[in-house]
């Protein structure tokens, strides 16, 4: 029993360490903000997650357990809603989402410096 | 002398410290103050981090809340009303500087070979007065958390001068930032263009959570990490989070800049003040066993907490609970008059500041 | 065990005081200095905590030593390690650093606000935080006729 | 005068005055950052200022009846504890810093109004006070770090102090943040050393750092314990060439603080320096014997000529007196170098001095700067027509500054010659007479444009000081005076501190 607890809690936490790593490399190569703003917090909220159930079955069961509740809940309150507010702050600062195809990876560059002119590439 | 077994969380300590390295080598390296902060800030999670490894849970969460909390918020806030980014340094004015660091740096390389070895338990640093403060905290003092024992008893006169450093800091912001032209930060709710309604609606649930977080922080002290200070830190955190979400005005109406720098100065009386009585009570200065005279004492109820059969150390009890209240009063207070200090000056209080 | 090993968080201390004094004395901007001081000021910590670290200590609020947790603690160490240094029970790092880093890390954390208060005056006074161009200010000034009172 | 019977205070009141020199102005700064009106904080501010110079006068009578004074702090012994160990030389500095803090204090009242912002009065006072109780303390305590951390006690309300000066001259701000940059590395210095110590001995205390310290082999932790305490201290008491900050700080803050910083900042972190150099590296540390001699020496000289030089050529009057403190320094290092009793005695007896003078000089010009904005020296021209008295008390400062006979300059200066030609030193007695010549040369400067020249026509007139000045004033101008003619009450401090330290020395 012990021992099944220890490889679940165990493969939860690697599992919530690679979705972390996938939001990384997610803020990394999407093209804009928002879809920055997607990729960091989706995998940031289900990571904590993740790894917080895992530590919660390596753990003994009681205050500890209580405690990685309370650290869930706060993340589920204040990731969301930080993410909210960037997102806002993006678009009150001019920033418009990309919405169409694009080819030339070359560009991304040059329409995030300029936020103004990523509205004209819209399809 | 033989070296100490190494553990296996060396190898943690040494890809901590290698981040560290690379982190401040970038600090070193950027132009934009921006991205410099916030390495900082990121240096300073990664060495609470760090400091977890080395056992020093009460330190890693001071770095944690001041390094990349409060302090972030401040360089934010100070580049915000200067200039994000710093004028390129030529190379030749950077070679007198180089060599100056050389000259420091091979002096403490030449000093190291001296240190004793890390982890040595046997070293004079980890055998004479820390040794003894781990077999005597419990029977003097009755904390089983000894770096409390010590920051709030032992060495008490210092955990006094530090509160003090920070009321200094308070003045000295609040004489820099905290006349003239004032901001008031974010506009009023409802007013045209207004997208924060999430942001509201969660930071009002939010900041009765922190100081009740911070609350637990201050009284767990005893036992575990925490303290005064870190909990002082943590509820200016909560005022913080209104002022930003709900503008200067609102949050000022609730706690004014003249009342924060009253609680700040009233901090530092109520811990010299804990001294002072125990003058009174035929002590010395801090000496909590004279807090308590012999009929207050007395009428403690032997169970209050815990075992009743167990002697209690009552002066040093509430000695420390009552110090530990006044650096809760005069850090958080501090923290809130620094941010008020740069959170009320913007742009336009330059401007006017410049036309005077 | 080479001497690299057992003094690995010195010689990282030292690299990391010698970055902080760089910014300090290099920079011109006043905001950068105050960075780098921030970072010379922490590498203390860094160095007071290292030599505080005891070999399989654990953090230093005591546990029964003969309840299970601290029996738990005391059977993880190394008997060749028990063996060489005579400790017994449980081993707890030093906390006379921890709580002389805790004084230094506040004092770090006043001396920025303070640094950053004055500087964000500076910008107000004289337009700019460049040591270089402040220094230009001050000499026009000087050169120019005494202020009225 | 016998100082044994100096001043006898209740027992009660005796045991613990050291404390309470620290504790009342603590307290008193929070009484003032509270105080309702600028003139309840100013008169808080003269009250606990004067509290805190009374307990240091208790503390000295106690220090020449009894000898060193322990007081353990939380009723911890050292080493776990905390305990202030005053001894004869530490009796006197604090006496120094409560007597022209009490000074300063009255002086405040009129400074202030003229300088500072009328709703910044309350925080200036409690600032100023703060930087009083973190000097006494300084002095008073017997721990290592528990120094540093009043070491930052008295400097981080002071670079903002300093600061404030820019409502009447903008320099004041880069010059404080010049300050608080050289200040907290030295701090950080300071700290570094500290921890090598501590690496080293395993305590923190004073005292059982030097008996442990004696029992150790010199390693290179050890010295470079020594060589980063030093260095840290070196730019807190304005060592050549770690002097930088010291003339923008004092020639642009406001009158108060230059006036506080001149006579008692300086000082105190020279006295915590002779404690490491003579009391915590005791006879085993030939290290510290070749630094006096081959470093400490060399540099005190080379600040005694390059800047009494630099005084000499300064155009503003403060800058000028700001250079020439940086000066005296090298005076009173060249005293310890001598590395023998009377040395160190007469080094002390100067800092006495020093302190006086240079605060008779700075709140006469504080005095005049209510009145008139100038800055350069020939903006006083003719002063002592309007402003006679205190002219006349600035004379006296300036006099005791050359070291004229009468004056307690003269005795000071004389002191550390004798001692250096007793030493066999005859360079260093040299360079002590270069160095009053310049002294010379720079204040006969002043005092010819104060008192011989005409005033420019259509320059602003001065007017004498009010009289809440110039009773502050002319009571340090008599100290120098009085101390001139009958030195015996510092003089017995100086020489047995001095003799404390060595008598465990070959």
């Amino acid at each position: 029993m012990a021992d099944a607890l220890f490889w679940i809690g165990g493969g939860l936490i690697v599992a919530g360490a690679m979705l972390s790593v996938l939001g990384a490399a997610g803020v990394l190569r999407f093209p804009d903000v928002y879809t920055r703003i997607h990729a960091a917090s989706l995998t940031d909220t289900g990571g904590a997650t993740l790894m917080l159930l895992g530590m919660g079955l390596l753990g003994p069961f009681g205050l500890i357990t209580l405690k990685l509740l309370l650290v869930w809940a706060f993340i589920m309150l204040t990731s969301p809603a930080a993410a909210n507010a960037l997102a806002n702050a993006a678009f009150g600062s001019g920033h418009r989402p990309r919405i169409g195809n694009f080819q030339i990876m070359g560009e991304d560059k040059a329409t995030d410096a300029a936020p103004e002119s990523a509205g004209k590439e819209r399809a | 002398m033989t070296a100490p077994v190494l553990e296996a969380s060396f190898a943690l300590n040494v890809a901590l410290l290698l981040m560290l390295v690379v982190l401040a080598a970038a600090v070193v390296w950027t132009r934009s103050l921006l991205a410099a902060i916030l390495l900082m800030s990121v240096y300073s999670l990664v060495s609470a981090t760090w400091l977890m490894v080395m056992d020093a849970p009460d330190v890693a969460f001071t770095e944690a809340v001041v390094g990349a909390g409060i302090s972030t918020i401040v360089a934010l806030g100070a580049i915000l009303l200067t200039r994000g980014e710093a004028v390129r340094v030529s190379w030749k004015r950077q070679v007198v500087p180089g060599l100056l660091a050389g000259l420091v740096g091979g002096l403490l390389i030449y000093a190291m070979s001296g240190l004793p070895d890390f982890g040595d338990p046997a070293s004079p640093a980890n055998s004479h007065v820390g040794r003894a403060y781990l077999e005597t905290a419990k029977r003097d003092i009755g904390a089983p958390n000894v770096v409390t024992a010590v920051l709030g008893s032992y060495r008490g006169f210092d955990t006094l001068g530090e509160t003090v450093v920070i009321l200094a800091a308070c003045i000295g912001v609040a004489l820099m930032l905290g006349f003239g032209p004032r901001a008031t930060l974010a506009p009023p709710a409802g007013a045209p263009g207004d997208h924060h309604v999430v942001l509201r609606v969660t930071a009002k649930m939010l900041v009765p959570l922190i100081i009740l977080f911070a609350l637990y922080v201050q009284f767990h002290g005893d036992l575990g990490a925490g303290g005064g200070f870190q909990a002082g830190v943590i509820a200016a955190v909560a005022i913080i989070l209104h002022a930003l979400v709900f503008g200067l005005r609102e949050t000022t109406a609730a706690i004014p800049p003249q009342a924060a720098r009253a609680v700040a100065a009233l901090g530092v009386v109520v811990y010299a003040g804990v001294g002072i009585v125990c003058i009174v009570n035929g002590g010395g200065f801090l000496d909590y066993d004279h807090l308590l005279t012999p009929q207050i004492e007395a009428m403690i109820p032997a169970g209050l907490l815990g075992d009743p059969d167990k002697p209690h150390h009552w002066g040093q009890y509430f000695g420390i609970l009552a110090i530990e209240l006044g650096v809760l009063m005069t850090v958080s207070a501090t923290m809130i008059t620094i941010f008020y200090g740069f959170a009320g000056r913007t742009i336009d209080a330059i401007a006017a500041e410049l036309r005077r | 065990m080479s001497w690299i090993a057992t003094h690995f968080n010195y010689v990282v201390v030292v690299i990391l005081m010698m970055a902080g004094l760089f910014i300090v004395f290099s920079s011109g901007n006043l905001i950068k200095r105050m960075i780098g001081l921030a970072l010379f000021q922490s590498s203390t910590a860094l160095f007071y905590i290292s030599f505080g670290k005891v070999s399989g200590g654990t953090a230093a609020i005591t546990l029964d030593a003969q309840g299970a947790e601290g029996q738990a603690l005391a059977a993880q160490l190394d008997p060749a390690y028990v063996a060489q240094f005579g400790v017994e029970g449980v081993v707890y790092s030093n906390p006379l650093p921890h709580v002389l880093i805790l004084t230094a890390i506040v004092v770090g954390v006043a001396t920025l606000a303070v640094g950053l208060a004055i500087a964000v005056r500076v910008r107000e006074s004289y337009g700019t935080v460049e040591s270089d161009e402040i220094d230009a200010v001050s000499r026009v000034a000087a050169e120019q006729a005494e202020p009225a009172p | 005068m016998q100082l044994e019977a100096l001043y006898v205070a209740q027992p009660a009141l005796t045991a613990q005055a050291p404390i309470l020199a620290i504790a009342v102005p603590l307290i008193g700064a929070c009484a003032a950052a509270l105080a309702p009106s600028g003139r309840a904080g100013w008169m808080i501010s003269v009250v606990a200022a004067m509290v805190s110079a009374w307990m240091a006068l208790a503390v000295a009578g106690e220090v020449m009846r009894e000898g060193v004074i322990l007081y353990q702090l939380g009723g911890f012994a050292p080493p776990a504890g905390i305990a202030l160990r005053v001894d004869a030389m530490g009796a006197l500095i604090a006496l120094l810093i409560g007597a022209v803090g009490t000074l300063a204090a009255v002086f405040s009242g009129h400074s202030l109004a003229a300088e500072v912002r009328p709703e910044k009065h309350t925080l200036f006072q409690a600032g100023f006070l703060l930087a009083q109780a973190g000097m006494v303390g300084l002095v008073y305590t017997g721990d290592a770090f528990n120094a540093f951390v009043f070491l930052e006690v008295s400097s981080i309300g002071t670079y903002a102090l300093v600061a404030a000066g820019e409502r009447r001259d903008r320099r004041a701000l880069p010059a404080a943040f010049n300050y608080l940059i050289m200040g907290t590395i030295g701090a950080t210095f300071y700290v570094i050393g500290v921890g090598f110590l501590y690496g080293a001995t395993g305590t923190l205390n004073m005292a059982d750092m030097a008996a442990r310290l004696g029992t150790l082999d010199q390693n290179a932790a050890v010295q470079a314990g020594f060589a980063f305490i030093v260095a840290g201290l070196g730019v807190k008491a304005a060592m050549f060439p770690l002097h930088g900050w010291l003339p923008g700080a004092y020639a642009h803050g406001p009158s108060l603080i230059s006036l506080f910083l001149a006579a008692t900042a300086t000082k105190a972190a020279i006295y915590l320096m002779a404690r490491f150099l003579f009391e915590v590296f005791p006879d085993g540390a030939a290290f510290g014997d070749m630094f006096l001699q081959w470093v400490l020496a060399p540099l005190g000289a080379a600040a005694v000529i390059v800047c009494s030089l630099q005084a000499v050529f300064a155009r503003e009057l403060r800058r000028m007196i700001a250079f020439s403190s940086v000066a005296q320094v090298g005076f009173i290092f060249l005293g310890f170098s001598l590395a023998n009793a009377s040395g160190l005695s007469a080094a002390l007896f100067y800092m006495t001095a020093h302190g006086l003078m240079k605060a008779a000089m700075f709140m006469a010009l504080g005095g005049l700067a209510i009145s008139i904005g100038a800055r350069r020296l020939e903006d006083f021209a003719g002063v002592a027509r309007e402003a006679p008295w205190t002219a006349v008390a600035f004379g006296i400062g300036a006099a005791s500054l050359v070291g004229t006979p009468l004056t307690m300059g003269f005795l000071a200066k004389w002191q550390i010659m004798e001692a250096a030609l007793a030493g066999g030193r005859i360079w260093i007695f040299a360079v002590m007479a270069a160095g009053s010549v310049l002294t010379l040369v720079y204040v006969g400067r002043i005092i010819e444009v104060m008192f011989f020249r005409e005033p420019a026509p259509g320059a602003p007139r001065a007017k004498e000081s009010p009289v809440g000045v110039l009773v502050p004033l002319l009571i340090l101008a008599g100290l120098s005076l009085w101390f001139g003619i009958d030195a015996s009450l510092p003089q017995q401090l100086a020489q047995a501190g001095a003799a404390s330290l060595f008598e465990v020395r070959p």
